[in-house]
């Protein structure tokens, strides 16, 4: 029991200096079969299907899943400090809207991106101080916001639809990177990613957010400003998916309110399947990327295999139940097995 | 174990009973009979196994290795309802109650009395719960939600529920922690008259005057194992704290001598509507001060305020002179304050997270460089101060969870010492861990005093406040009540200020 | 052409956000550049053969809606009957987003003909010129998109034809002179706003000047919502004399409300709907007339029309010409748009023929 | 989600008086029947069509559907749990009717109408099984379900849709008929809403559905048999999106595979507004189904009043704001005001602070 030599995991394998370090910041459980399941599925697609393999499909799987992508990396630390934020595809159709009425009233998009990213931070600052000041449910409080971001979109726009954007943007929004297949997005994507993984494994405010979804008792205890964290994650929520709102809008060269209806459950699966629990505390920012993916590949590789699309709607359902039954269920064997050895065997 | 066996078999009986938890082994194969028409008192020190010992009683935990008989007969309880139905009522320490029922519900949830097509009898459940109220003698409406009652009227509630269910086996775990002397001495009565009419009841408590006063024989329990069962009348108090702590008492409280030297922690009239008012108090460096009084009586919620995690209405905190902004555990935190909090588990530590993470979760910041947070620094600092204080842990990186009590305690302690405070205050600092460890934490913190912490201790164990402190503030429903020098602190002029029957010096 | 790195809007608007400084004169409504689709440059030759083994995919709105099932099933026979390979894919939600995914797939798997409705007709224009860039020709059919980005829409019926069907079917149920409504199902649906323009233009005629349109209502091409809406119109305009619902979802519930409802046969309703969904409205009197293309022929010309621009027959061009085997020859009009024909009008004595 | 306190800065009790607290328990329901009362005098006056007894009709109608669905939600939320799927159940339900008309055409109603029901209430057990058995959140099990559901119904219509003509005209008069003016499926909703009410408050089962919700652990230290209660309120809640599945063929007449789609949020919306705490413990079906009315009542009133109808969804998210808002306003001050009171008078006991037990509990 005693250990000299307390070590971590053996996990990280031997590599540059710093990677293990950064590794370290990053548990290995869940996770790991979420990406696991990934190499498995493209592998699978690969060889099964036709026409999976190319670079040109790759583009379209990752444009495809962008906007899920970008939306699901603040909610991995939003619902990782145990909240959770469903107003988030309704925020990227205000956005859209707001974006296609002001392009309508002849402001120039290089002054009209901005100004949505700040209306979206608004609208994340909006639910962020119904959750922190008024001391409100956020599954309430977004479900709320839900119906009224949506609701405005309509008033902003109506039923329109706004479309005449320079090519310059629909056509640059779904560019490749020179030279390649990929999409240039993929690069802001992985940015981002970075810029959110480092944020949740290796910062001190990454830190408080396990201990605030864990315990928020014992993070405040701590001297963790839990509200004021809670508060600045909503708001980045709402940046992105301002930004993702944006990006939908050109990706489509349609600016509508009712763009993107219904995504956030697609972007709440994709978290919950990655690995982080509902319930807060547990999460790692790769795991949700796999998760991104691995329902993105799926999607595509079912579709290239011309399979129906409800079939699509009843994996993604069960891929998500399994992903949180299979792993719950084994865990109680173990413990359970493990209470019935340690049991007759405790020392006089 | 002398006495023989009653020829009737008593209506419950642990039999070589053992329960581990992990590593950590709450009862080593006791046993123990409560016989029909007795009161029978379970003691020990916090960490002994008395809690096990009451959920295994009433089914919350089925024991390893053992079993439960009732009336003689093996049984095996499958869950509190089984327990139930066996006719064991217990009343927990914290009370279960369902916030957003009302106190008759809460009482008879699950049995109340039916009218025709087993609807709910509303009036039969109102007036049975006044009837059980008035047989108590409080004063609490039966139609009011459970949310907002005090400790003491929760406990009150509790006890009027074990009753409703006019059980064979009463088990009360530590029933009048938050009662008054009037409200106790009814529940005494209540108790011997179910006693009387032949049940068996099994009475958990610290207070060894209405131990005395109250049971016939005495259980003593000592890290998970039995010590011995007598008859209340073959026993004296010191025999009895000799066998709880399995060594002479003064062994747990090292001796110190220390001069006090500046003040470090300053409150003045402090106050929160309805929780405390118009405390004020100072802690020097070197000083160990005690904070005494009732469960309930706001010590903890003063300490609360103090470092910053509840707000207060009025007052000031001062650090070394310097003024605290309210409401911000941070600020707290860089003037050199720490508060070890009084529950570990939900306040102390994030028992989903690592030993190393909890262990640093304080240095946040001060571990960053550049804004990154590496795991090698992060593993250094918990190391050390793992190792300082002799933490047992398999790896740095198991859940916190996993650890025994004492080794938990040792880690909310390493977090809070890694920031290098200058004032600590601890909150139940050896609640419900081991006696071995007790002693440890008691040597570390007059350890902290010698080298000029401030320590300002809330403490609900007489023995620790009076073995401990340099000073002793008694605190009565929400005020200081008294302030007691290491000279005239007894444990009888501190519970008399604690329960309010004489005003000490007013602070 | 698209995959050119123009990023250079999206980045820069990014570097805008980072360095917060306002712009002066950057991308705006006027200075838009316009966008343009892969230029069609080959010759038609009429004569060509239709390749077998042409692998011809239906995407409709939504899989799961009535409408375009049997309007596929009339692709499924004409592709029969040219030797072609069939399939039907499509969304469960007819949004505009996953159209685009399908569209991609399509392209992907190198079909050569793609037969949509668009959700969006921008939306779904860069992955359509994308498939039509791999090779692909592309037809629209009841929805188009942007001309831009398809080569040959087959029209269920001339704009024209419809709204002067429609006015004069409610104009002779309710005598030439009252209030009427239109229900119609989304605002920006392209082919209802183009018909709801006509019926107002077709109103102006001497011979409507009775008759006033009060409103518009959209029901979003949802039965409740159009429920809904409809109760709203009987509420707000207690002399509501009829109820044009260019749309079959909508026309639909306002016949199911009415007929469960006081106003049955006092307030004429007409408009565009299924004869299997409205026989019995039509039956139990709260309908006299309504109209329709035959969806099934409309999916049947849309597989031959992508079937000849496969071959060469057709580039789109006004004025070029095919043949659509049982509805025999059809010409190309201007915008690349295909006609089907003038709508069905059912009324009681003819609804039983038809079975869709 | 947070489950917990959102920060432990005030362990907020919502401590009441027993007069105050049934008073603020009261005064929930009784403000959204007020808020009811005003949206309905206020558009009867601009447009007294709006209360014609065909008006009437059509507003009860049009709540029926998202009444029972409430009532049902209700049910599952006041154990603490949620049930995102009733949607794809009432699809489903509905699809699986009009398909029992169109296989067996002479099948007695009752018949058709139970199949409707008992297939809700097989995805209610099968929801309640992986709650209860499998110990997964109801959250992520039922936003699975909600696919996987849909996606059946899908797979099941495969395209196909089934019209009024092929289900029997008496099946179809039972959605517009009624007695005495007030419609048939409205008034089966009524009957839902008074015996779920009655049940919640009159069963020992019903009121250890709130103990449940109210604290999980209490409710197994009290020995309630806390998972086979949950199941049961996912199977009934279940059965009742399956009887709201036989309403909407009644009602509606066209049935393809996507009835139902998107009403998962509106019904938990209807049961927060109604003054169902989302986090379990407290609320009645009377002020779910009261909110039900509430929402489909703004819609009506909107499209009556020529409001921009763009604004209903607007509208409707603004009202979810507030009615949670108030929730929040009438418990802190009666907490304000209690915690006060006690200390200044009565018997001087310091307040509940440290309640340990309460500091866990949500302060929804």
């Amino acid at each position: 029991m005693t250990e000299p030599h307390v070590s971590a995991r053996p996990a990280p394998p031997p590599g540059p200096a710093r990677r293990p370090a950064l590794l370290a910041g990053v548990p290995a459980r869940r996770e790991t079969s979420v990406a696991g399941a990934l190499l498995v599925s493209v592998l699978a697609a690969s060889l099964l299907v036709d026409g999976f393999a190319t670079g040109r499909n790759a583009g379209f799987l990752i444009l495809d899943v962008a906007a899920v992508a970008l939306i699901a990396l603040p909610m991995t630390l939003v619902i990782v400090t145990g909240e959770i934020d469903l107003s988030v595809a309704s925020t990227l159709g205000l956005t859209s809207a707001v974006l296609g009425r002001l392009w309508l009233a002849g402001l120039a998009l290089e002054l009209i991106v901005p100004l949505c990213l700040l209306l979206g931070a608004l609208l994340g600052l909006m639910n962020g101080l119904l959750v922190t000041v008024a001391r409100l449910p956020s599954l309430a409080v977004t479900i709320g916001t839900m119906a009224l971001y949506r609701g405005l979109a309509y008033v902003v726009l109506g039923d329109r639809a706004v479309a005449d954007f320079p090519f310059s943007w629909t056509g640059g929004a779904v560019a490749a990177l020179p030279g390649t297949p990929v999409p240039w997005v993929a690069l802001l994507i992985a940015g981002l990613a970075a810029a959110f993984g480092v944020l949740l494994h290796a910062t001190a405010f990454g830190r408080s957010l396990f201990a605030i979804g864990s315990n928020a008792d014992a993070a405040a205890f701590a001297g963790i400003p839990v509200l004021r964290a809670k508060l600045w994650l909503f708001v980045a929520t709402g940046a992105m998916a301002a930004l993702a709102g944006v990006f939908w809008t050109m990706q489509y060269g349609s600016a509508r309110a009712d763009n993107a209806t219904g995504l956030e459950l697609s972007v709440v699966a994709a978290v919950l399947l990655g690995g982080v629990s509902i319930f807060g505390g547990v999460g790692a920012l790769p795991g949700v990327l796999a998760g991104v993916l691995l329902l993105g590949t799926i999607r595509n590789a079912l579709q290239l295999a011309d399979v129906p699309s409800d079939t699509l709607t009843v994996v993604t359902g069960l891929l998500l139940i399994v992903s949180v039954v299979v792993p719950n269920l084994l865990a109680r064997a173990r413990e359970h097995r493990r209470r019935r050895r340690s049991a007759p065997a405790g020392p006089g | 174990m002398a006495d023989p066996s009653p020829p009737v078999p008593p209506p419950l009986a642990l039999v070589e009973v053992a329960k581990s938890f992990g590593t950590v082994r709450a009862l080593r194969g006791v046993s123990l009979q409560l016989r029909a028409g007795e009161v029978h008192a379970l003691v020990g020190e916090n960490g002994a196994g008395k809690s096990t010992l009451v959920k295994t009683i009433a089914g919350v935990h089925r024991p390893d290795t053992g079993r439960v008989e009732v009336d003689g007969t093996p049984v095996e309880f499958a869950g509190p309802a089984d327990a139930q139905r066996a006719g064991v009522a217990v009343i927990y320490q914290e009370p279960l109650l369902f916030p957003d029922l009302s106190v008759a519900e809460n009482i008879f949830m699950g049995r109340q009395p039916l009218r025709r097509f087993r609807r709910i009898d509303r009036w039969a459940l109102r007036e049975r719960t006044r009837a059980l109220f008035t047989r108590l003698g409080v004063r609490i409406d039966p139609d009011r939600p459970a949310r907002g009652l005090s400790i003491a009227d929760q406990q009150l509630v509790e006890i009027a529920k074990a009753l409703s269910r006019d059980a064979r086996v009463l088990v009360m775990d530590e029933p009048t922690a938050a009662l008054s002397g009037v409200e106790v001495r009814r529940l005494f009565a209540v108790a011997r008259s179910l006693r009387d009419s032949g049940a068996a009841v099994l009475f958990i408590s610290h207070r060894f005057d209405e131990v005395f006063a109250l049971c016939d024989r005495i259980t003593v329990l000592r890290d998970g194992g039995h010590v011995s069962t007598d008859p209340a009348a073959d026993l004296d108090a010191d025999t009895l704290v000799r066998r709880m702590v399995g060594r002479d008492l003064g062994d747990l409280f090292p001796r110190r001598t220390t001069e006090p030297g500046d003040v470090l922690l300053e409150v003045e009239g402090l106050s929160r509507a309805g929780v405390f008012t118009g405390i004020g108090f100072s802690v020097r460096a070197g000083e160990i001060v005690a904070l005494a009084g009732l469960v309930g009586a706001g010590r903890s919620e003063v300490v609360r305020a103090v470092f910053g995690v509840d707000r207060y209405d009025t007052g000031t905190v001062r650090v070394a002179g310097r003024r605290l902004p309210r409401g911000r555990p941070a600020a707290a935190m860089a003037a050199g304050l720490a508060l070890v909090p009084e529950d570990r588990r939900q306040q102390g530590l994030v028992m989903e997270l690592s030993v190393r993470r909890n262990a640093t979760l304080t240095l946040r910041r001060a571990l960053s460089r550049y804004g990154l947070l590496l795991g090698s620094a992060e593993r250094a600092a918990a190391r050390e101060w793992t190792e300082r204080l002799r933490v047992k842990a398999g790896a740095l990186d198991d859940a916190v969870s996993t650890l025994s009590g004492g080794n938990q305690q040792k880690v909310v302690l390493a977090k809070w010492l890694a920031t290098g405070p200058r004032v600590l205050i601890v909150d139940e600092p050896t609640r419900g861990i081991d006696v071995g460890t007790k002693a440890e934490v008691h040597r570390l913190l007059a350890d902290l005093a010698g080298r000029g912490l401030a320590v300002l201790m809330v403490s609900s164990e007489l023995p620790e406040v009076l073995g401990m402190a340099d000073r002793v503030l008694v605190m009565h429903e929400g005020r200081l009540a008294a302030e007691l020098p290491r000279g005239a602190a007894t444990e009888e002029s501190v519970l008399r200020a604690a329960t309010g029957r004489e005003a000490g010096v007013a602070a | 052409m698209l995959r050119s790195p123009h990023r250079a809007g999206l980045a820069g608007a990014l570097a805008a956000l980072l360095l917060a400084t306002a712009c002066g004169g950057g991308t705006t409504r006027e200075s838009a550049e316009e966008a343009g689709g892969p230029e069609a440059t080959a010759v038609a030759d009429p004569d060509a053969e239709i390749p077998e083994g042409l692998q011809v995919a239906f995407l409709p709105k939504q899989l799961n809606n009535p409408y375009f099932t049997v309007a596929d099933a009339g692709g499924e026979e004409a592709v029969g009957e040219f030797g072609g390979e069939f399939k039907e894919v499509g969304p469960s939600e007819a949004t505009a987003s996953s159209q685009v995914s399908y569209i991609n797939t399509l392209s992907q798997q190198d079909n050569d003909v793609i037969v949509t409705a668009a959700n969006d007709p921008n939306a779904v224009c860069g992955a359509l010129n994308q498939a039509r860039q791999a090779g692909a020709s592309v037809v629209t059919f009841d929805s188009d998109t942007d001309p831009e980005c398809r080569d040959v829409f087959v029209n269920q019926a001339s704009a024209a034809g419809i709204a002067e069907t429609l006015v004069r079917l409610t104009s002779e149920r309710i005598g030439g002179s009252g209030q009427i409504a239109i229900l119609s199902a989304t605002p920006n649906a392209t082919n209802q706003n183009a018909w709801i323009e006509l019926m107002e233009r077709e109103l102006e005629k001497e011979e409507y000047a009775g008759i006033e349109l009060v409103t518009i209502a959209y029901g979003n091409d949802d039965d409740q919502k159009s429920f809904q809406e409809t109760q709203g119109l009987l509420r707000s305009y207690p002399d509501l004399a009829g109820i044009i619902s260019p749309t079959t979802v909508g026309v639909a519930a306002a016949a199911r409300y009415l007929s469960g409802s006081e106003y049955r046969g006092e307030v004429a309703l007409t408009g565009l709907g299924t004869p299997n969904q409205m026989r019995e409205f039509v039956e139990d009197g709260t309908v006299e007339s309504f109209a329709l293309w035959n969806p099934a022929d409309l999916g049947y010309l849309a597989a031959w029309a992508g079937a000849a621009l496969a071959a060469g027959q057709i580039t789109g061009e006004a004025g070029e010409t095919f043949e659509a085997g049982r509805l025999g020859e059809y010409e190309v009009g201007a915008d690349g748009e295909v006609v089907l024909g003038p709508p069905t009008v059912f009324t009681a004595d003819n609804i039983d023929d038809f079975d869709f | 989600m947070s489950v917990r306190t959102g920060g432990p800065e005030a362990p907020v009790h919502r401590a009441r008086g027993a007069r105050a607290a049934r008073r603020a328990r009261g005064i929930r329901e009784l403000g959204v029947l007020l808020a009811l009362a005003l949206l309905v005098a206020g558009t009867a006056l601009v447009n007294p069509a709006f209360l014609s007894a065909q008006s009437v009709r059509d507003l009860l109608l049009g709540a029926t559907l998202l009444c029972v669905l409430a009532v049902g939600q209700t049910l599952v939320i006041v154990t603490r749990n949620v049930d995102l799927s009733v949607g794809s159940v009432l699809g489903l339900s509905a699809f699986a009717t009009g398909s029992l008309f169109v296989t067996f055409p002479g099948l007695p109603i009752p018949v058709a109408a139970l199949a409707g029901v008992l297939v809700g209430a097989g995805c209610g057990l099968v929801n309640g099984t992986l709650v209860t058995v499998a110990r997964v959140p109801a959250l992520v099990v039922t936003l699975g379900t909600l696919y996987v559901f849909r996606g059946v119904d899908h797979w099941w219509a495969a395209g196909r849709q089934i019209n009024a003509a092929d289900m029997p005209r008496e099946f179809l008069d039972l959605g517009r008929l009624g007695l005495a003016g007030i419609p048939l499926p409205a008034l089966v909703a009524a009957a839902v809403v008074l015996a779920t009410g009655w049940y919640l408050a009159s069963y020992r089962s019903g009121r250890e559905l709130y103990a449940i919700g109210s604290d999980p652990a209490a409710a197994r230290l009290s020995g309630i048999p806390v998972d086979r209660r949950v199941l049961a309120a996912f199977v009934v809640n279940g059965a009742l999106a399956g009887l709201a599945g036989v309403l909407y063929a009644a009602r509606f007449g066209t049935l393809d595979a996507n009835a139902g789609l998107g009403l998962e949020l509106q019904v938990v919306a209807a049961a927060v507004v109604g003054g169902v705490a989302i986090f379990g413990g407290s609320g009645t079906v009377f002020g779910a189904a009261v909110g039900a009315v509430l929402l489909t009542t703004i819609g009506s009133a909107l499209a009556v009043l020529r409001v921009d109808p763009f604004w209903q969804q607007a509208v409707v998210g603004l009202l979810i704001l507030v009615a949670i808002g108030m929730d929040r306003l009438l418990a802190a001050r009666s907490a304000r005001r209690l915690r006060v009171a006690d200390a200044v008078g009565g018997d001087g006991r310091p307040g509940p602070a440290g309640g340990r037990g309460e500091q866990r509990r949500s302060t929804s």
